[in-house]
């Protein structure tokens, strides 16, 4: 099962012929990925590691009907990239973009929701069903197929957890990067939920940081309705107020955000915290029993 | 990115605002001309990048030249919270019937922009939500369409204000609005948005945040940015598109992912130790970025350790390992060195490390407990 | 039965304090309409002929529970008050207001159809339920309760049509006035079907007139959807392309919405359409049978 | 409300869009002295808002002054459907290597603004929207976001444009776009877009329609209205508020409410008459306003015999009777006039009226019937 992306997933990659998508369109066919089209304005024609490439995703569409698009395009263009994709009626779009002005966002995570597709990002790593499906930036080889559920707004800290799950033997049916940026297009709730959901999932792992309040509302959420064992870890518990802590949403600002506050609501949902990521796999292991 | 008051007040201004302009003086000779020109009283107001400069004393009234150029030359000696004043803002004093507080900003939680106001005028508006939060009236713009016009006076309703001051309190929130659009801020507020005794309104504080992400389509924000009132080290970061946020403690760190570096010095912070810095070289993790990041941490006079946490991800250890070499041969590594390497071809890259004499460790825990002790003393470079 | 407005209309008047909104509330009133609140912005706490008056469309709701809206209020802020009325969960709101920009509606059509409301106009008479409601400016005498749905673009063409109706003794389940501009709330279309689902209304009377397609687009819904009795009438069969007849969507442009193509597309839908208003009657009578 | 090409041309450029600028004239001599200017071939067009001034020869090439002289002079001489030219553009002619189509409009059906484009461009469009529809390639704009870069680009790849010019392309659909909604347009359109002979994109003929319902937010374009350009008696209705076209027949109409305005103007015609012209006196039909439009319709020297048809609706029978009466004192009637009037207190209306010797009926039919008969001198007024 997993969620959002498995063997069934037809990958569109808008940005193929960049470096970044180019680059990464090779490691996503490597590790298995059915990626099925490209989109470049202008490059229509043009193959990427065997993929074809089209002007539009409409184009695209057309050609190859993809269900999931992946955007490697420079924030200026970004926008205009999920706009496309979602007009052309593609229902998740993962957007791995970093540096789209907030303002943007607030209008993309709008339409979106309104056209009732799925956005997973911006500023984030993608997300991958271990030995199914890659679709992002991450390495695929510290991955296993297994049975925990990860979710996390970070990047290389989920790497870190997930190398500590596969090194305890623990594999992960889905590990989603939710993105590090104020507005996100999924939160942990959603995630949360298909995780909840899905059959294959046993526990999850929830991996926060500083600033905003999503956290606190995935606690709420795991309260109410969230059976499975959840684990937690929250990065920035030494970090300063009023400081953005490279991703632009993790910032303590008008006093609310802090790691404090965001522990201490998981742990009154009934939520373990563990305090190093590689704790992560031993509250993992001990809730799995 | 902060801007000044003057500069806020400015930007306000030009989309209509009425502001209490002042003249922006450097020294205390130009606050006591200043003073003269306004002919009145005036208030003397530090410029800098962080709140609580009132409580700090860094607000002053002054009755003539005379007072304000006194009050001018303490303020700009006045170092609060750790930025020096290099310039304060000389305005006239205003008689002031009521203040109110107006001011528009993102609001994570419904993905909106959400305008606030509050009769609570003048004091520390956090303060407000924390202990009277039915004392803010809120009205959350649609994302789409912006903040209507019966939005913006149901503002002035729910204060409570008299029928006259309405609408022209719902134009000041729809020009307040429309300038945190126009300029793509993630805060504008004025605070204490003052009706005066002849019942007009008047912003006697501006403040603007801008979001960072968005300043690529504003160049013209670049000549807003204040040089002295940034870390010379965090400015030099930025140039090199290195994430860094200097802290008190003593170990640098040096990590690629900022989720990874706040958990790495968590970790210090866990093993006894403090960070020196937020650090993260990002998703390349070049050479010559390794080197830069190493360079910035090493320069702080504080750091007794550096902890390199590199979680190679796509990039190769062995790559990220010649570039820490690479690195190391154009910076002085004048204290101990803990590196901390995984990812593909994690051992070559090692093994490259280790026969350079580095210490590699496996786990990020490792790292953070060598670091600790080697801040010490309790243990030297390798 | 009837459609939109009844005996359980409960409505709000907007810009209630106004030459023209305190004119028809006291006419609104006089019919028998249930009018429970106003709204003028900073009129809080007066009556405007008995009916409480709010300074918001929230606080008026709060209070009063009105399930329709009429706007009585000048173009430059008549969008505004379609808002305020949507936001505030009003399902059904009827903009009388002439002379708004196109532009401006095609944001508020687009807004209004996304939050799952119904618009009426604007620049159109309102709407009647004879005997039950009167929810816009047509004189209420000359209607009477009866077996005929009305649907309309005009005016004072509805009156003489339905007045034509009402001397032929034949009275009206609902007369709407859909409104003359470029973009309405709600169509022929949208109004032929509610008139095809009421049981009390046995014959329909399209009254269309030049300028756009929508007369054309209801011919085709005839043909498909609708098996009750429709007679038509045409304003406008004299009137030169490119001149604005009054109405700002009464405007032949583009080679597109002439007459001749609307009485053609009606009558290929099988739609008897009256040379002149009073024979509308005469062709419904025969409808009847 | 239409305005000139030279008006619309001025107004694109504003927006970034390259036209090809000319200099207007309004006499031979001007026409001489810009080409002389230009030292090239020159292109002169009238400048009407009518269509289809190419095919009347309203639009004339020149190799030079001399040339530029004569067909300024013949344009300026020439009346195009009616209306007389007192201006031509006088424009460099241009080395075309090929010619489109770009416009927006407001889609009615769809409740949009549509985006066109065509490669059958300098022709008639509507006529290429009849025969060969295929050929016009259409984006849709959002609602609330306006059109997207990736539709602007569109429209360029869906006509075949090479990879070079795609993005020059779609940035001028965007431009114009956002001038259509920047003005309030109706309709703005370029046709031809030239593609010239060293690749870049050139706007030949700009045309803009603006919303008339739009006109209080644009005071600016006040300016742009030419009297001379519409009728008369068009202006003077709408100075008083009333809707007015002049048609030719012979007679006058005078109607509450447009589309009952346009019924009895059918009505007329069914009867085997012909309207002089469409007037909706409005909802108000003050005693003020019919008499401006009983002394609008008068002035027109074809009209034989004046209809009024008013359906009371909300005002009262005799309040409109006596704004009729009231009228009439300060109107001289030459010809004869039909009232028809219903509504509340129609009986009181009808006697006053019928008191003062006008012939009231009953029905529109029957006033429409009466109305010709007079026209046609068969039956004098009452």
């Amino acid at each position: 099962m997993s969620v959002l992306v498995n063997r069934e997933t037809r990958l569109l990659v808008q940005g193929i012929t960049g470096r970044e998508g180019s680059f990464h369109t090779a490691q996503m066919l490597e590790y298995g990925t059915n990626v099925v089209a490209g989109v470049t304005p202008g490059a229509a024609g043009r193959e990427v590691h065997g993929v074809p490439v089209f002007n539009t995703v409409a184009d695209a569409v057309a050609a190859t009907r993809p269900n999931v698009s992946i955007i490697y395009v420079p924030a200026p263009f970004a926008p205009d990239a999920i706009y496309e994709a979602v007009d052309a009626g593609i229902p998740l779009v993962v957007c791995i973009t970093e540096g789209i002005p907030t303002l943007e966002m607030v209008r993309v995570y709008q339409y979106v929701k309104s056209r009732g597709c799925r956005l997973i990002g911006p500023n984030c790593p993608g997300l991958i069903t271990p030995g199914q499906a890659k679709v992002g930036i991450m390495p695929g080889y510290i991955h296993q197929p297994g049975p925990v559920g990860v979710v996390s707004r970070s990047g290389t800290l989920t790497y870190e957890v997930v190398w500590a799950l596969t090194q305890a033997g623990i594999g992960q049916s889905t590990a989603v990067g939710i993105g590090g940026d104020p507005i996100i297009g999924t939160s942990f709730i959603d995630v949360l939920a298909m995780f909840q959901e899905d059959p294959e999932t046993e526990a999850i792992v929830l991996i926060g940081e500083i600033g905003g309040t999503d956290e606190e509302a995935a606690a709420g959420y795991i309260r109410e309705h969230v059976t499975k064992p959840v684990v937690g870890f929250i990065a920035g518990r030494t970090a300063p107020p009023g400081k953005r802590m490279g991703h632009a949403g993790a910032i303590i600002s008008g006093g609310q955000g802090t790691a404090a506050e965001k522990i201490a609501a998981l742990e009154a949902a009934g939520v373990p915290v563990a305090e190093r990521p590689a704790q992560v796999a031993e509250l993992i292991r001990k809730a799995l029993g | 990115m902060n801007i000044h008051e003057y500069q806020a007040a400015e930007i306000f201004s030009r989309y209509g605002i009425p502001v209490n302009r002042g003249i922006v003086c450097a020294s205390p000779e130009e606050a006591r001309a200043a003073a003269q020109d306004f002919g009145s009283r005036v208030v003397i107001k530090a410029q800098v990048h962080v709140g609580g400069r009132g409580k700090a004393g860094g607000i002053r009234l002054a009755a003539g030249p005379d007072e304000a150029e006194v009050a001018a030359r303490q303020i700009l000696g006045m170092t609060i919270r750790g930025v020096p004043v290099h310039r304060v803002l000389v305005a006239p004093a205003i008689d002031i019937a009521r203040e109110y507080y107006l001011g528009v900003v993102l609001d994570r939680a419904s993905r909106r922009v959400v305008v606030m106001a509050s009769a609570a005028g003048g004091i520390d508006i956090e303060e407000v939500a924390r202990e009277t939060p039915e004392k803010i009236v809120r009205e959350y713009a649609d994302p789409l369409l912006g903040l209507h016009d019966y939005q913006a006076r149901r503002l002035g309703f729910a204060l409570g204000l008299e029928q006259d001051l309405v609408r022209p309190f719902a134009k000041l929130a729809r020009q307040l609005f429309t300038a945190y659009m126009a300029v793509d801020a993630s805060l504008a507020e004025i605070n204490p948005l003052a009706l005066t005794t002849d019942r007009s309104w008047l912003a006697l504080d501006s403040k603007i945040v801008l979001d960072d992400n968005a300043l690529f389509r504003h160049p013209e924000h670049e000549a807003l940015r204040d040089p002295q009132a940034e870390d010379p080290l965090e400015q030099e970061a930025r140039a090199a598109g290195i994430s860094f946020v200097r802290l008190d403690g003593t170990i640098g760190c040096v990590v690629n992912g900022a989720g990874l570096s706040m958990a790495t010095m968590d970790a210090v912070k866990l093993y006894g130790g403090a960070p020196a810095n937020f650090l993260d070289v990002g998703g390349g993790a070049s050479s010559q970025q390794v080197a830069t990041a190493l360079r910035l941490v090493l320069s702080d006079p504080n750091v007794k350790a550096v902890l390199i946490n590199i979680f190679g991800g796509i990039t190769r250890g062995d790559v990220v390992a010649e570039g820490l070499l690479e690195a190391l041969k154009t910076v002085d590594v004048r204290v101990p060195l803990v590196i901390r390497l995984v990812g593909t071809r994690q051992e070559e890259g090692r093994r490259m490390l280790a026969e350079a004499g580095l210490t590699v460790v496996d786990t990020m825990e490792e790292a953070a407990q060598r670091a600790v002790q080697a801040a010490e003393g309790r243990e030297t470079r390798a």
